[in-house]
């Protein structure tokens, strides 16, 4: 190949072609125009939308975030303007950006999740459904959705009911056998997952005895559960035949590589938002450096090339 | 707002815990304003993870200053880097002090306080704000004389500096609200209250604010993960039309209107 | 209290009295000799041995270890030299120690557990045995034996069985519901939980494309999973009403005291011994002072004190 | 083996990649010997969370010093660091070299290999080994002539220095066993080999030795966690009574006999 040729970043994941596989994650970029400031959003795979739910709700009371070795607590309690207020405030100015938007959907119950799924069905500008299985579920006493294959997989058949957008499940870390609700989310009709949600964590303050947080339980983010995440994506790429989107903890290009070479067909950039506003950028720009210094045309190219 | 990589241009330490260093930025010294912070971390992804909020000190020309206290792994990072080592900023960010032109401005400074002030008290004064009778005055309290900074700054740009410390050793003996007090007590000056410092002290201005009837604007602390409205970490509960909600300490402030806030959380 | 006197730092756990509450972990600390050079022995609460099997095991290949942000992955592969020559080689050392000695206990198959088991009953020097049900479990395709509230239980009742020694049953992370194994580890027998191991996790080299690892799995250790380990343990506490011991990145004695102050009776250092070979003689002195420094007279004054 | 908290007493840069540090330490100073090595970590709890393993360089009176190339995070930090900024340092570790005082010693340093080599020499010459005809030789290769190093000390220690690198920029063009097979085919005195370097270069070390029917220990490195036996992370491969098993580099190395290594894995 011609080194000065342009490699072909795009991908294309439950039918929606994305010009690179760097997407946002769910509750890292805001309702998107948070960033427009600091780079051109049109240069981004895809921008998942904070999670939405039915009623607007207010989330948890503060300390809501929590600095830990090399990662972050947060426990901001699903905080979101609610589904009316969503399409009315926020799609617009999301659906003019001309990239794929995915909402993150989420719900305390079967009925919340096919009643927020089912009024954004036929919304202009949303590409695709993300579902949030990692929700507590109220019914069963606060553990996950996402913790119990049959669960998981009654939520997404409750959504796929509704809706004719594409389907991608997100998957809690906490579970015994990932493969297991993979298969799961896929029976059941997703088109896609993603992996992995925070790990459920804490952190107590020893001067005050109270947790850091202004709940019991935060979930973990960042560079410190890498490892974890790719393991669990990995373990979920063998385990079923849709695409499998990965993130927790990553940086940089070469953190993103990791992922894509174990299988995931596209990563999603979290907490390093934060950190550095134009790190999807960054990424997509050192992928592009990658290929190039190695002769390789298309990113596809690149996935699921982990050698044993 | 920026996310520049920048270089320091000078950093000094102010006594053992308090450092004030300076770097250049056109960008950022044009568009900020009093109140207004910035995300800072030292260059390259390392612990801690987050970049720390510190509000804007001072801008001069094209020449920002900021004045930190360390008080943890983060600060110690920052105060601890050498000239020329490069510094991650992002900001100008949030909302800044809305000052009312028509009103004696009443500066109500407590500790670290003190640093998004003197910008404040500076642009009065190049703002002419500084006309008779009306000059703005400093309320300063610490817990002792070192807690006391940027004095020489403030009496600089022609404030009328009245401190207090806990301990006595500068200004009166007590805390900065009781002189505060006093003074509203004495005078009937139309005036407008702008107060930075610890929550504690934002909650007694506030209270001799409304006393007073006095419009009061106070910059809020809150821990933060981004800075800039992305991650809805920095949540401050406020009264709404809507019923009590959280507002974001980051975009919807660091300035609040004191009358907003629920004080009691 | 007289802020001179030395508090009382002493715990007993499943019938054990140990001087402090501060025990090494296992995998982390040796056959303890290693560390004889670097601090007085005798001023850790209890050693735990690395986890020994029936037969000896050469381990894996290399590379076993790699570092990740604020933590490491390991795959040693359960090196050990078998239980005969435990008993013949490393015991009678440890046995003239004169604190409690813990024996890891590992097995692939049941049957494997309860041969381990026997032949450490009633040998001169044990305190303990603590059960690792983290073990890849060679009937069931390899998920731990851990991962199943079942299985876990029929782990420890074969082992009870065979011995009268006390029982700490060591649990895995990587379960939906920590709660529920931990109930079913009480209900067969166990006298103590100790938690948690490594969580499994990868990385990959992305110039080689294969595993940092000689395998494609590691456990990941160290400050990164501190979060984790720490809510696991919190519930676990709720769940059951034997003693927990908590471990899992601790480094330092203010992390030692969030795991008590959730109710962990006791913790385990591991991979903080790697880097400073004095930590547990540390995090002891650390106890101490912040005891002293709160006319706090027994650390059991702490144990569970988290407030709401 | 000792742990201790020492302040750094020197640190220099000996071009872009390579620097030497030095620190006082009676205790480890007393207790080392060539080819044992050293866990060092700049103080407190940090990323990267491990200590690195680093050859003890020389020892001189009380005064410890290493040679260390940056190559990633861990030497970078330690590169970084400042006279008298803490280095928490571990050892002596591991087994070092066994010389045979009947045999000419000839030490081969591959680039970094170079490091606990010169301690081996120094204590060669202190003790005596320099005999006329018998004085130790050096092969020392690199890829380029910046790769060569500490060439000035070796001399001073009274070796003859016989040099290689690959672009032909010091010394003879090619790999340094190029030249220790030429020497070893045009002489005829018991020898004994001392090894240090890459891996492949040991590995032809090896062959050569076991061609030659020398004696010959080569220093190896893994990756190391704890670097006292207590990880089991260090394993490589070993002929073993037993048959193939995993020695610990730390422990029972990182000097091995080249004929107990199964060099193909
Ligand atoms: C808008 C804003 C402007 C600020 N301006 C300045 C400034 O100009 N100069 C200055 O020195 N500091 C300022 N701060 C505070 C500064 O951000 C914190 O001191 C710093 O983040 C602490 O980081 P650390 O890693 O050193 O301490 P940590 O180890 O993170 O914390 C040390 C202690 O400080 C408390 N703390 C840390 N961060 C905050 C926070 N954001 N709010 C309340 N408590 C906190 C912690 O609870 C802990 O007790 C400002 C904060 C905000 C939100
Ligand atoms: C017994 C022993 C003695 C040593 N003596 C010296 C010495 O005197 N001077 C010196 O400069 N270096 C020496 N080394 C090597 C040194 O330990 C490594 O270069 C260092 O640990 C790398 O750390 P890092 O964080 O900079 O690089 P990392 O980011 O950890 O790694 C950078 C690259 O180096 C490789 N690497 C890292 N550590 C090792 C290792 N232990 N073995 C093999 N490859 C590795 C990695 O695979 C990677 O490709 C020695 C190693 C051992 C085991
Ligand atoms: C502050 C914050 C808010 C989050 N909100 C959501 C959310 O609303 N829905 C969701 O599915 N995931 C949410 N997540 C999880 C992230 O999308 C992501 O799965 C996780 O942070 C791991 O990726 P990272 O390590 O790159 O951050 C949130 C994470 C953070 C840090
Ligand atoms: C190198 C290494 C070897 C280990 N070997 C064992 C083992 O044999 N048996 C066991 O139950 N746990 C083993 N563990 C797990 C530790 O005992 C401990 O549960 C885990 O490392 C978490 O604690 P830490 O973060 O303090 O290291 C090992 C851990 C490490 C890092
Ligand atoms: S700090 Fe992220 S929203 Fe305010
Ligand atoms: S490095 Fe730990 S056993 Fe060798």
């Amino acid at each position: 190949m011609n080194r000065l040729t342009k490699p072909d970043l795009s991908v294309t994941i439950a039918g929606i072609r994305m010009k690179n596989p760097v997407l946002t994650a769910s509750g890292t970029f805001g309702y998107g125009r948070e960033y427009a400031p600091y780079f051109d959003l049109q240069e981004i795979g895809a921008l998942v939308t904070k999670g939405i739910s039915l009623k607007p709700m207010a989330g948890n009371p503060p300390p809501r975030i929590c600095e830990t070795p090399s990662g972050m607590l947060n426990a901001i309690g699903l905080q979101n303007v609610g589904v009316e207020a969503f399409l009315r405030d926020k799609l617009p100015y999301l659906a003019e950006l001309g990239i794929p938007v995915i909402v993150n959907v989420l719900g305390h119950s079967l009925k919340e999740y096919a009643e927020v799924a089912s009024r954004l069905d036929g919304q202009r500008g949303i590409a695709a459904l993300e579902i949030n299985i990692s929700c507590p579920n109220v019914a069963q006493g606060g553990l996950a959705f996402g913790a119990d294959p049959r669960l998981a997989a009654r939520v997404v058949s409750r959504v796929r009911a509704v809706t004719r957008l594409p389907l991608i499940t997100k998957l809690t870390p906490q579970v015994s056998d990932i493969g297991c609700i993979a298969r799961a989310a896929e029976e059941a009709g997703s088109d896609a997952l993603s992996l992995i949600n925070t790990i459920p964590g804490m952190a107590v303050d020893i001067h005050t005895r109270r947790s850091r947080l202004g709940r019991i339980n935060g979930g973990l983010s960042g560079p410190a559960i890498k490892p974890v995440a790719l393991r669990l994506v990995y373990q979920a790429v063998q385990a079923v035949s849709i695409p499998v989107i990965g993130l927790g903890g990553i940086r940089t290009a070469e953190d993103a590589l990791e992922f894509l070479i174990v299988g995931a067909r596209a990563v999603q950039v979290g907490t390093a938002n934060f950190i550095r506003p134009r790190a999807c950028l960054e990424i997509i720009q050192g992928l592009r450096n990658f290929l190039m210094s190695r002769g390789i045309n298309r990113i596809e190219n690149v996935i699921g090339t982990i050698r044993p | 707002m920026f996310f520049q990589e920048l270089p320091l241009k000078k950093i000094e330490m102010m006594g053992p815990e308090v450092c004030r260093l300076g770097f250049a930025s056109r960008e950022i010294a044009g568009k900020a304003r009093p109140g207004q912070f910035l995300m800072i971390k030292p260059q390259a992804w390392a612990e801690p993870l987050l970049p720390r909020p510190i509000s804007i000190h001072r801008v001069q020309g094209g020449m920002v200053e900021l004045l930190v206290r360390v008080v943890g792994e983060g600060t110690r990072r920052i105060s601890s880097m050498r000239p020329g080592e490069i510094l991650e900023v992002k900001g100008p960010l949030g909302r800044g002090f809305q000052v009312d032109p028509q009103k004696v401005p009443l500066l109500v400074a407590g500790g670290m306080g003190a640093a998004p002030l003197l910008f404040l008290a500076e642009k009065l004064s190049r703002s002419g704000a500084r006309k008779k009778n009306r000059a703005p005055v400093l309320f300063i309290g610490g817990r002792t004389k070192k807690e006391i900074l940027a004095l020489k700054e403030f009496r600089q740009a022609g404030l009328k500096v009245l401190a207090a410390t806990e301990d006595g050793s500068f200004g009166e003996r007590g805390l900065v609200t009781d002189r505060l007090r006093d003074y509203l007590e004495a005078q009937s000056a139309e005036s407008a209250l702008y107060a930075c410092g610890p929550v504690g002290m934002l909650k007694a201005v506030a209270a001799l604010a409304l006393k007073e009837g006095l419009p009061c604007q106070v910059s809020l602390e809150e821990r933060m993960a981004c800075g800039m409205g992305a991650c809805l970490g920095c949540a401050v509960a406020r009264k709404q039309e809507e019923g009590p909600g959280y507002a974001k300490v980051c975009q919807d402030g660091p300035v609040f209107e004191a009358g907003e806030i629920v004080w009691d959380e």
